[in-house]
């Protein structure tokens, strides 16, 4: 391998790659153990989509829109590395194979429109779904991903290498631009039935805190990874990425207990995560004390977040827009305040020293890529509804989507033997009858009627 | 006394709820259930494996009520419960002999 | 350390073999939750008795056969490393401790056996499947693991090392190896009670999925660990691994879009098996874009394969040989076809210019691994159905085999408590009489009669 | 970075930190399977709030305690790191950022009394249980810490550093710790109602399979990590955990197949954490045959001491008595038999010429820790019990914890809908009515007096 | 013969099975079941939602006895479901025409 | 009409659907229970635990038939769902005043 080289650092990096990949099915169980049991299966294969298609244009475009040399002002590289051609084996970015490089941001790439699911839970038509998907990668996530993450000394992306905004693994990027993506989809497709009336409580709480514990996993990766080196500032990452994130936990259940009464295991998942969102762009920048403030701050406001959504009455069905938008905004604009200087950069917060300026700027960032990310998004979903519908019939909705859009149904705890599986709801198969759509053959007319008999 | 039992489409259950109240019945007991009549079932396709499913899922509910009131309630029951689809169901009624009230011993009418 | 030694890629393989060890858990759910809720716990403990019995026999003498100092003509190793003695603590093979490098391939020794197990699902008596996994590793893994993954410049095994057979991290030794040994096993067991009359579909897809998310993500440590090294070669191990895992899951999804008319998530999750089955040969061969067209191919021609069971009638339950013989045998061919000659090796294929004799050995070592794998897989089959009877009393598989194997039943989910545990099924209870050979005795006589009742 | 530094060696220590983590949420998967299904999400929660609370404490004072400067005779450390500040974000501890050291013991402090809820499963008020964390890692876990892990050329810890007592990765500072705490709290809580009485089998035996599937995985980080480096010791210590866990697994099979007359999948799970938990101390100090050999003989007495329980009539309600009190013993005592002196030390046991020696110091270690974690858990639990009341009303064990202390219940497999969510038990729904404490309002008089029908 | 159903609070079940035995009876078939009565139901919040939950689980048994056997048997079931507490349940006796033991084909008394 | 319900084991079930088809009665409700009698019940050792499990899962069928098919289908119930082996179950028939189909509203006999 060339000078520069170091197998500690790629090590480090690749395996990190792997634990952010692991990040996306532990969504997918945090997000489907969530929905009721009639709709578990579309919300799993919503963000195994998402590994599907992202790494398949990744591939062909998506590396080198992202990452490719700039072609303009910052806001979106050009296209040298199609199909990732011309990358050579051994060629570093940094002390690191750029191909290291390329499959470590491909993860992130995937995550991201993964996370925007939850806020349209139970009501996506699958191939609508995929379809956004491709476009909203295309459209908003690669250049934002650009302007953000591309450096290239004062001549990569304008946020990050031009303008300062700080975001040290992707609190703009990924999470407000994900959770800002579903605001505007959870507003394009409309409400759950019976949205405010039924309970739609998590039909599998051991689920959500599987995803929760493989998030906060994998999430070791996804912040300490982007140090791109295995060095002190990586192993401040891990340290600011555990400790924001307990805090959190912490911080949300106490809320919660005030608010409500009790200690919820949701609200220990829940606060889990919207502490690992939001220490996302500062775990490279403030202190371990740092990081327990900003958990313990993320943890409480999400937990008031989240039910923001019966008072304005948007359907956000699994609080995207209450963990990871707000949880990134908090993260992002608390560097402003925490931020050392003597981490992974040399910027200054308020209570560091640094005035107001860092502040501003990552006001700034905010306020950008949740603007971009808002109007791109609303008019994708409007785009893709006018194209092929983007929400299931009601009746499909009522019945459980995994019926129709999956022919399957998440569970059979059937006693009996499969003769029953779907036919008996109370031996566990989440039974509801087949939906036109689903992969059936009528076996004479009253067959087809009973298509809908659930 | 008569006890009315129905077995309905499990997503019409908040309109029997609803419609039993209104009409006076404060109590009733629900179970799970599935079933199969006029529709007999459909063959589904699964990774390339072919078969009959033939019982759809139901909710069955029981009412006990008072001998004059049975009549109306059956009619009630089977309007909320209708969706005109078929496999909406059935209704029965049977004789009951007493009934009483487990927590204060109480039989017959003042039971319910 | 001695030189020569690196902590990077010491540290990069140690990881991955943790990676590897995941897998088999990993397996065991993907399998488990596939069976109906009955037989749930057999699928699990087949795959952990692998864990248990492999370890120790490499232990003993396993690493010793397939990695010690060949013995003859590349088809087995010596004794000298009998108990794992003679190792210095800090002897390299390569750049890495020489027990890294054997607790590596000790990882992959315990998931093929385990592999095989999806073939012969609810009905093989546990004490029969831990003879066979002895036996199996001893006669046909360990050997085979000689002939493919022994390097010894020249004088190491005979297909990998002595005739250029491409296999970097055991298409061949891995996965055609089990997937025909499925065969054999589920020809010799023969089909379960209602085989294509009872739907027999999966008991929890959410289990499903968490099996898929576990082996994708333990995969890089499969793929690229088999690098031995943290380089520019591994990392394009990660990348090609991941593109041909998504690429595979679109591909078997489409298939099954246009063949059964719905995307299921069993498709999703399968269909990334077939593209890490199949990119795992050639990961260290090919570009991005050749991994991209082996993960379609593969997804699709493995979406195809699983239904041939049903026409030509063995029930190889839960597909080992439609992903994994099938999906294996793909991926080592498409090296004769994709290898670039610039990654892990130097032989091109034949679109890179490389002419058709790259693919003639890779023919070969599939032909090769595939005759000695059924013949030695059915002969030992055969054998250890004589010795202690392989397969369990019809009763006892229409009863549910966990019952009468392991006295256990999978779920309990009564409301009331574990007083109506098994015995409401209602409850989620899976719940079936005990049955003869299960930890039970009966109170009195009449007791005794129950036994069978469920 | 400074001279020493490796980025191999911090890869892997940073790596083994996050394998290390999500052992906790293994655990909680591991005990919350084995509960009955009312009080599934109180256990899996006992096990999250370590995560939460221990990581703030540490950053507020627990890393100073544990590895701060010695302030008197080994016992406890000082308060020069209190918020951990003053630590260099390059400064090093041998070859690797202290940062790095400091989050890799975290997550030991964080596991240790999660450890302990197995046994008060099902009756420990939640807010009771957070304080006692809290109380427990301060009074008993920082300062035993101390005592073994912290090496400051004999000036560290009175245990480790001073008298020699050999502990790798923590069989007497975390597993006899937490046993003999576990062995204290279930003595002062007593037992739970209907103990003997009703089977209260596991609820979930593949969440309990999960459990045990990312402990095996993390616990190569909590033992080769303990090697603070990527190299010779760390690899052996992979090979002696992987090898001893598979053989423990086997001889906890074998000892139940002969007691019991069947081989349970809770027995392959618990005889392969009863392995982990032997080979902890010792798995930098024994060959992979000494590894085996404890193994084995960890899997069957552990098997046989976990039914202590029903003779001697103490709830320890999932065995961390029998499995880590004893296994933990089982491994430190076995290193002054099977230590090499060629491994991590160079202290030889009596197999290997070393005398009784060091089998004395192993003796005076065990002694010393669960005296001291028995009496203190003791008193802090009768303390706790005083303050707050430790243990919830019968009729709240009785209904479920989980609907009083967190308002939920763990599933819901309705296949209604949420409307009938808890209250069609039939459907999965883990019902039992709200009760008081839960986060409930009452319609009117008549609904308050609901809140015990269940 | 007279077919007795009792409709009680899930954790009762134990003690009717007990008192059952006691009696003589040596049969009965147990199902879950969820209802609603005087007790009406409960609001909740629930991550600050707030909805109604009207239905609590309840477990339902059936016995099958003798005309004569029928009101003592009642009364035993009634005494070993009480918890005096709302929500206890109800307990009712309909008339059978006929009984069969499925394993002999006995029928009447003798199928009990 | 009568009311027939059979508590049969749970693998019986296809035999006994196929047996119903083959008589002509082309509906029916079924609910999982499970029950005990005779058999009384058994005790297990688990993981060092000795306690007593008292009740198996079976299957509960409800067919409403008219008054003359009331005990041919009794015969062919208990012929399709006997295995001879204790445990098999119990079928038993009452009386009812009158059923309804709920999509139609028809009565009586037409509503089967
Ligand atoms: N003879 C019967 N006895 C008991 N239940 C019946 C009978 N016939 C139908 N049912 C129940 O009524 C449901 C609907 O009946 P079906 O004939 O399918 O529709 P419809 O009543 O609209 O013609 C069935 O699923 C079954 O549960
Ligand atoms: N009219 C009825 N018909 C059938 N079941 C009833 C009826 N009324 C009550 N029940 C059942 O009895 C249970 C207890 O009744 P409820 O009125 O709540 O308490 P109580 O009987 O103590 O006044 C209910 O949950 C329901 O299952
Ligand atoms: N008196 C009864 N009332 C209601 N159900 C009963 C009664 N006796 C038995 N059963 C049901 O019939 C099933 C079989 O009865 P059992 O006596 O065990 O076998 P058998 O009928 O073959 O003697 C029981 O599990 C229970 O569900």
């Amino acid at each position: 391998m060339p000078d520069g080289f170091s197998a500690g650092d790629t090590a480090f990096v690749l395996i990190s790659a792997a634990l952010v990949m692991v990040m996306t099915p532990g969504l997918a169980f945090f997000y489907g153990g969530m929905v009721r049991a009639k709709s578990t299966l579309n919300m799993l294969a919503m963000s195994f989509l998402s590994l599907g298609i992202v790494s398949v244009l990744w591939v062909l475009y998506g590396y080198s829109l992202s990452f490719g040399p700039d072609s303009f002002a910052g806001l979106i590289g050009n296209l040298d590395f199609l199909g990732m051609r011309g990358i050579g084996l051994n060629e570093l970015t940094g002390s690191i194979p750029v191909t290291a490089f390329a499959v470590f941001q491909l993860m992130f790439a995937i995550i991201t429109p993964a996370l925007i699911s939850g806020a349209i839970a139970d009501r996506a038509k699958f191939a609508a779904w995929g379809l956004f998907i491709a476009l909203w990668v295309t459209i908003v996530y690669f250049p934002v991903a650009h302007w953000v993450f591309f450096f290239d000394n004062g001549n990569g992306g304008w946020l990050g290498d031009r303008n300062g905004v700080i975001d040290f693994a992707g609190g703009t990027a990924v999470h407000i631009n994900a959770g800002v993506a579903g605001l505007a989809l959870c507003l394009v497709l409309g409400k759950r039935v019976g949205f405010k009336k039924d309970p739609m409580r998590p039909h599998s709480l051991p689920l959500v805190m599987l995803g929760s514990g493989l998030l906060w996993f994998g999430w070791f990766g996804f912040n300490a990874g982007s140090a791109l080196a295995a060095n002190g500032v990586a192993a401040m990452a891990v340290v600011n990425t555990q400790v924001a994130t307990g805090a959190a936990l912490v911080g949300w259940l106490i809320y919660e207990k005030l608010k409500h009464g009790a200690f919820t295991t949701l609200g220990a998942a829940s606060g889990a995560v919207a502490g690992l969102v939001a220490i996302t762009p500062a775990c490279g920048s403030v202190s371990p004390l740092g990081a327990v403030a900003i958990g313990l701050i993320a943890g409480a406001v999400c937990a008031a977040a989240v039910s923001l959504k019966y008072r304005w009455g948007f359907d956000d069905s699994l609080d995207v827009v209450g963990v990871h938008a707000v949880g990134g905004a908090i993260g992002s604009l608390l560097i402003g305040l925490f931020a050392t200087g003597g981490v992974g950069q040399t910027a200054k917060g308020l209570f560091y020293g640094g005035g107001l300026g860092q502040l501003g700027k990552q006001a700034m960032g905010v306020a950008v890529v949740a603007a971009y990310s808002f109007v791109l998004s609303w008019l994708l979903a409007k785009a893709v509804d006018k194209l092929v519908g983007f929400r299931v019939a009601e009746e499909v909705e009522v019945a459980g989507i995994d019926q129709a859009e999956h022919a399957e149904s998440a569970y059979d705890f059937s006693a009996v033997g499969a003769g029953l599986a779907r036919a008996l709801p109370g031996l566990g198969g989440v039974a509801s009858a087949p939906v036109a759509g689903s992969a059936e053959k009528p076996v004479e007319k009253p067959a087809e009627k009973t298509e809908v008999d659930a | 006394m008569k006890l009315i039992t129905a077995v309905i489409k499990p997503y019409r259950l908040d309109e029997v709820k609803a419609a039993l109240q209104a009409f006076g019945v404060h109590g009733l007991t629900v179970t799970e259930a599935s079933g199969y009549g006029r529709q007999r079932g459909h063959t589904e396709v699964y990774r390339g494996a072919e078969y009959t499913v033939d019982l759809v899922p139901k909710i069955r509910i029981e009412v006990l009520v008072e001998d004059e009131d049975a009549d109306d309630l059956i009619d009630v029951l089977v309007k909320a419960a209708r969706t005109g689809k078929i496999g909406d169901g059935k209704v029965w009624s049977v004789p009951v002999d007493t009934a009483v009230r487990v927590r204060t011993g109480e039989r017959g009418p003042d039971a319910l």
